[in-house]
């Protein structure tokens, strides 16, 4: 599975973090152009697809693929 | 590689003006995603409030219009008898549809007019900046509620589903919250519903989906979450209000 | 020729609206228009149109944003107190820039009032009773025929510029019975198709949005000065008026609008008869205003009269197209007391005197 | 030529449909006619009352202070409006409801039974129809055809009956000298 | 001398009513007036006062007229597209003859616009954007400190007078803080037992009723007579300007009011350092409007110049004071756009060229 | 002989202006006779509304003051609480309370001002010349609903006790009618209750009254209040809705 | 007992006629001086003083003593 | 002397105190001082941003679009306004959060390091506080006495440990060279 952030809307409220069961989700050091620290999968092999990050998403910034 | 989960197409490739963590951006994929799924989306008109989803227009993939503070419902009203194959909705904050709306509100309602609403209760005015809200809690404290609200002064948080149930002829009025991934696909099924009920040309839908306002609150996202659930949900009740499709559907089956 | 039909102000504009296509009407009822929402409450299901009575003067003029965001022909109509209930819808259809007419049958104000006929909501019909940079085109009848015909002059002119337009009438017009004849055929409703929100699934066109929120400064700006270019047009093109007894060398200039004008008619032949010559200039649109017109009928007048039921509104109008030629003067009657023509004539006498 | 009529009387006499027959009437005889009612809450249990003008020239003002005819199918009414009827004026009086009045110098009063008249006719309903008639009979404001021409065609199909009860009266109104 | 304060304009006209008496306070968030709303939540409580956040508008302005009625010092707040929900009630304050003070935090019209500072709700304002034959006075101020003393003297006027008076700001004078000083004592609340509604039952006083229902034409006629005679009165005792370098014999004059008005006296002052001499009246009252004082100096210029914030709205009070005795230009921003001192030079210099 | 029962000092000695028959007449009454034998005239403000009673201000014998339709409600908010020793009341119609005014009848409802309301529901608009109401019920003939209240169009009658009993501080809603002697007598109960309660500063007090309309009607006024009570009541059933006194009253005792 | 009719106020609608457990009441022939027949007790001396019909009376024309 | 002072930054930087601080100061000094922050619905997450004069002549607008001083707390701002800085004008830039960046002829930038002295002094809140050190070491708009001054009568009593935090910063402001 490939869970994925769009830089572009990611606010980094960090909710998906929350959201995510396998606690594959972090905030990157990086400020996206908005000045936030967006999110990232760390661990894709883990990633189960389960779509809670995406579900938990405000912004519509994730992506899942499988 | 197939995509599970994407942005939907009812929603437009516009970043969201709302806070980081503002639940508004939840209701809105919800909404997006519904028409989608229905296949709604090139026959939908969205009516925007005045309010933090002011920009709506900018953010739902169908026909748009911004209208006047709370008179969304009379506009949708307009729309809908003037263009009946369309699917028309109004997307409301507590200031807009439960304070200056409370007329244009209650008579679409009563009319049983073919829109579907959806009314984002996050206790209080965001856009203004966290003035008092008819939904605003006991105790709350608001920039117009500086001592926190006096219930014996300004009265009880309005229940507006529950006003509205004693309605004879809305079709369809149900409470969800936004708090959490399970509750969120719970206020899914409710949002498709409500749009359902509308290509169907059923009647008044209206679902109030429990959110939050983390800058006015001045709380970060995780934390207003789970303070709206402890201090909310208790006034706020979740639940089914009316359903005349499943009445109907029993009496048939 | 079309037979002659009596019938009553508020009906005649009903059935006009209705004969010129309109299909929706949203509006509450008050005294002295009641009639025309009750006409239409009658007449609109037998042609397949929409007639609802909405829950107040507010949520009508919604409704008609809404309709009018639609592209189809939507009318409402109230009287005072309810018209200035729809100011700030008014100012939201003017900036969305959607067509939509509006009737108000002016009774006595301010507050409650009464239900006599007046010509006191000048100001706010013809500079924006509404917040903002506005304007919007204000007809004025002086027959129940002519009320009739600007059902559909109206909605071609909010159809042809995107505005709002306003019927400008009064409780006397709404409530008296004369003889009227419709046209057989009215022009059909303008192409909206550009802008028009609605059901996109076969042209497949790019989505439309409706707005009047324009948070930068400089847009709203120019958003603006484009309003105002149309403006410019409508001054250009749709500047309405009548004269009567101009071209007799008047010595007095009277300026006069809706069924008051009809009284100075009568006084003017009656004056005729011994030989005063009084012109008349009749606004039909109150804005765009007829400003040239009066200017240069003052140039050869001695003197300008304005006559209103207010205590003295459109006389601002006046005095800005003399601009100081001639003297002018204004004579007013508030309350919804009538001018009679025996008063006009009296009135008009004696200004020849001095 | 320039005819000011106003009728008047209580809620339901039916003054104002006096009125509208008269101008429907100067209408399609090509006069140029108006027909203004009082209106609003006055109507409240008061007195109904309508200004009807038929003229040669078009209307100035459909609100007149000085009457041609007056037609008053009660007292209030004959009391309210007499004395704003002009030298030379008509007044046709419902005899059943006023007392008799002496008529300011140059008017004339003509005292007619109306309500016992209709009450003859077969129908209290119809004394507006014999206060037409009179009216007709006294002042020349339009012709009686023009009148039972627009009745006709106003009712022969949906209501014969009531026509012939309605041109009874009128008539019955125009013979009373 | 009191202590200067900086403060924002919103809270310091708030603070003012606070300390004149104001003890009622009803009103609707809306930017950018919702500073003074949020000051009178927190400080109305700490002196016994009322505050209440309003439904909408609408009731706001209902609750106004109902706290006045009673007599009391009341004060309601809003920006322009509330404003132009308050219109009915408003004409039915004026025409039941109660003092209220209406501030309005003007933003960028029409429609929902945006909420940078304007002033382009003049004539709803000055012309009673509410139906029927009434005005309100209008004050106008440039600067936080006037912003705070109008608050006092629009009370004493609408007490005087038994009239709504409006306090015409914009966004800018909101928002911006400068330093004000506080009067230590204001003017108490005038005697209202003569008409206030009330407990009578140590006066024993006969019932009082207040009304704006005039059935009777004549009733209302004189009833608006009587209104237009206390108008008389406050344009004979009201009418308040501000001149700047009009005794420098300038070849123009400009007119301008509120925050428009002081980017006019920096470039008059620039301007006067090449020799260039410009002269400035600023209407403070917008209505009563200040005709024989620019009718006055127009006699003694080549040319006189309106600034607005707006397509042009004062320009037209400005047109009929002068009267055609010289030219008259109109330099106006619309959206929200606000002029700059340089700018405005550039303006100036370019009207000497000519 | 003395005097059993007279025209009350509540009511001026004006003749109403109503037509015969009407029931406001009754209303009037009761209100009168309550404030006399409740001794409060001197201190009562009533606030007339835009309809039929708009001329109220004549007829009751307190300070009275006459408002824009609609918003009685404000206005008396607005009274109340800058003359908190005084009486309010208004008297509304079911076009100006449950029309124009739903968001004022609301929100004073949901604030619990202390003011009373009494609600003339004659199911139509009397003044303006009977124009269908929110509480015409269906099929029934209007100027404005010619062919008849059409449910699928306009909406069902609103009930507006119903509505308010959702709030959570309103302090006392009753619906009563005034079309014989005997419910006059309960009516009279009712309005004498809710003044009672603003004697003592209770809260929001707000009494429905079943009545007639025999001119827009069509009828006669006996024959009106038969119609009326077949064919009201059924929709609008008689009942107390709320009585926090009576509440407060069992906790105590 | 006495019942009394003010004719100032009396519009004859007939709600205290029937609202008379007695039939002790009926309209005047006489008209009032708003045209309306009032009403009137044409026996005094059967009324029993109870009041219906003052408690039914609109116009608050109604005394009743005993 | 007239001098228009711009600071700029995120939402939660503080810039407007900054502003605010040395208006009042004008003020107290005698001089006419206005203060105009942006407002509204851009606060959402955007860059907040305030407009400060300080003048012996009645300022006329509070608007400028040419600034004398301006305090960037980020990179936005600084990108954003420094176009607008006039010939000898001076920018205290957060170098913290942006880049070096060449100055525009006649315009001198001071990259401070805003973020990393404040959490030197012991708290990145009161960066704003050392950009206010910043600004008065190198624009002389306002005397530090004054700012102490007004600092101690506002949190002396409230918070004196926040004031010598305060004080500190801006003393580390000013030294930086
Ligand atoms: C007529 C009018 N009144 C007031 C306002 C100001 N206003 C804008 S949004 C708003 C309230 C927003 O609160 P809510 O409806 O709860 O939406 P939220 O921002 O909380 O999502 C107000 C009072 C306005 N724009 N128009
Ligand atoms: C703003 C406004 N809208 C409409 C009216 C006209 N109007 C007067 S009374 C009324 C309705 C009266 O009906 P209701 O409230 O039921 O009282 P009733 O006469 O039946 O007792 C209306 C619509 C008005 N005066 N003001
Ligand atoms: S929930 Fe969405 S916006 Fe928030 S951090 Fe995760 S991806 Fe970014
Ligand atoms: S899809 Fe499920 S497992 Fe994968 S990142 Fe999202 S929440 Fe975690
Ligand atoms: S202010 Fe509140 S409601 Fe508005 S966007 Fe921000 S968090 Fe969301
Ligand atoms: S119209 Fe109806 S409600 Fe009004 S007074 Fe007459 S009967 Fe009563
Ligand atoms: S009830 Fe009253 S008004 Fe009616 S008839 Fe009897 S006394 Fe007269
Ligand atoms: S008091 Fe009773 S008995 Fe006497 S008249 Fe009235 S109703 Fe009849
Ligand atoms: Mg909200
Ligand atoms: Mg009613």
């Amino acid at each position: 599975p490939k869970m994925t952030v769009d830089e572009f809307y990611c606010k980094g409220c960090g909710l998906c973090i929350e959201a995510c069961p396998k606690n594959v989700l972090a905030l990157a050091d990086r400020l996206n152009a908005q000045g936030y620290h967006p999110a990232e999968c760390i661990d894709q092999e883990n990633c189960t697809a389960c779509t809670m990050c995406y579900v938990a998403c405000p912004d519509g910034a994730i992506t899942i693929e499988k | 590689m197939k995509t599970v989960a994407r942005r939907p197409q009812g929603l437009t490739d516009v970043r969201l003006t709302y806070c980081p963590g503002c639940l508004h951006g939840v209701a809105h994929r919800l909404i997006g995603e519904a028409m989608e799924e229905l296949g709604i989306i090139q026959r939908t008109i969205g009516i925007a409030p005045v309010g933090c989803a002011v920009f709506a227009y900018n953010f739902f993939n169908c026909d748009m219009i911004q209208v006047p503070h709370g008179r969304a419902p009379a506009v949708a009203t307009g729309m809908k008898r003037s263009r009946p194959e369309c699917v028309v909705f109004t997307y409301q904050g507590d200031g807009d549809l439960a304070a200056i709306g409370t007329a244009e509100t209650v008579h679409a309602a009563n009319r049983n007019e073919k829109i579907a609403v959806f009314f984002i209760n996050n206790a209080v005015y965001g856009m203004t900046g966290g003035q008092m809200a008819p939904t605003t809690l006991p105790g709350m404290k608001a920039t117009t509620a500086p001592y926190g609200r006096d219930v014996e002064d300004t009265g009880f948080p309005m229940r507006v589903c529950e006003l509205l149930s004693t309605l004879e002829l809305p079709y369809y009025i149900e409470r969800v919250s936004l708090l959490s991934p399970k509750e969120i696909i719970k206020a899914k099924k409710a949002v498709k519903k409500a749009l359902t009920y509308q290509k169907e040309g059923k009647g008044f839908t209206f679902v109030e989906m429990i959110s939050t306002c983390p800058t006015n609150w001045g709380m970060d996202p995780l934390k207003s979450r789970d303070w709206a659930r402890e201090n909310m949900l208790p006034i706020f009740p979740l639940g089914l209000f009316k359903d005349r499709g499943k009445a109907d559907g029993e009496k048939k089956g | 020729m079309a037979e002659k039909i009596l019938m009553k102000g508020n009906e005649a504009v009903a059935e006009a609206a209705i004969r010129a296509g309109c299909r929706h009407y949203f509006a509450y009822p008050i005294t002295p228009q009641s009639e025309l929402i009750e006409y239409m409450a009658k007449a609109m299901p037998k042609v397949g149109g929409t007639f609802l009575q909405a829950e107040s003067e507010v949520a009508a003029i919604n409704m008609v944003l809404g309709a009018a965001a639609c592209g189809v022909r939507v009318m409402t109509s109230s009287s005072s107190p309810g018209i200035s209930l729809k100011q700030e819808g008014i100012s939201y259809i003017a900036a969305s820039r959607l067509p939509a007419v509006i009737v108000n049958v002016q009774r006595g104000g301010p507050g409650l009032g009464n239900i006599a006929p007046m010509q006191c909501d000048y100001f706010q019909a013809t500079r924006g009773g509404g917040h903002g940079d506005y304007y919007t085109p204000v007809l004025a009848p002086c027959s129940v025929q002519e009320f009739a015909d600007m059902a559909p002059e109206a909605f071609m002119i909010a159809e042809k510029y995107r505005t709002p337009v306003l019927i400008f009438a009064d409780g006397m017009l709404g409530q008296m019975m004369e003889p009227v004849v419709f046209e057989d055929e009215y022009p059909p409703p303008a192409d909206s198709s550009a802008w028009a929100l609605g059901c996109r699934e076969d042209s497949g066109r790019e989505r439309h949005i409706i707005n009047s929120l324009f948070i930068d400064p400089y847009e709203l700006k120019e958003k603006t000065e484009i309003l105002f270019k149309v403006y410019d047009e409508i001054k250009k093109n749709e500047v309405r008026y009548e004269m009567y007894n101009v071209d007799a060398k008047p010595k007095i200039l009277a300026v006069a609008a809706g069924t008051t004008a009809r009284v100075v008619k009568s006084a003017i032949d009656d004056l005729k008869e011994d030989g005063m010559e009084v012109g008349l200039i009749r606004p039909i649109t109150l804005w765009p205003f007829p400003y040239e017109a009066i200017a240069a009928a003052a140039k050869n007048v001695e003197s300008v009269i304005t006559f209103e039921l207010s205590m003295g509104q459109m006389e601002q109008d006046v005095r800005l197209a003399v601009a100081g030629t001639c003297p002018t003067s204004f004579v007013g009657k508030a309350g919804g007391v009538v001018f009679t023509p025996m008063e006009m004539s009296g009135i008009l006498r004696e200004a020849f005197k001095s | 030529m320039k005819i000011r009529i106003l009728c008047a009387g209580f809620g339901g006499q039916g003054a104002l449909l006096i009125g509208k027959l008269v101008a429907q009437a100067g209408m399609m005889e090509g006069k140029h006619v108006t027909w203004l009612p009082s209106y609003g809450p006055e109507m409240r249990g008061g007195t109904a009352n309508v200004m009807t003008v038929i003229s040669d020239k078009p209307v100035g003002s459909p609100i007149f202070t000085r009457i041609d005819v007056l037609v008053a199918l009660n007292q209030p009414s004959l009391e309210k409006f007499l004395p704003q009827v002009v030298k030379g004026g008509v007044v046709v009086a419902n005899a059943s409801l006023c007392k008799e009045t002496e008529a300011p110098e140059g008017v004339k009063i003509v005292m007619v039974p109306l309500t016992s008249i209709a009450e003859e006719v077969g129908d209290v309903k119809v004394t507006n129809m014999v206060a037409l008639g009179a009216l007709l009979g006294y002042s020349h404001c339009v012709k009686p055809e023009t009148i039972e021409e627009d009745l006709r065609h106003m009712m022969q199909k949906k209501n014969p009956a009531l026509l012939s009860l309605n041109l009874a009266a009128i008539q019955k109104g125009m013979e009373f000298k």
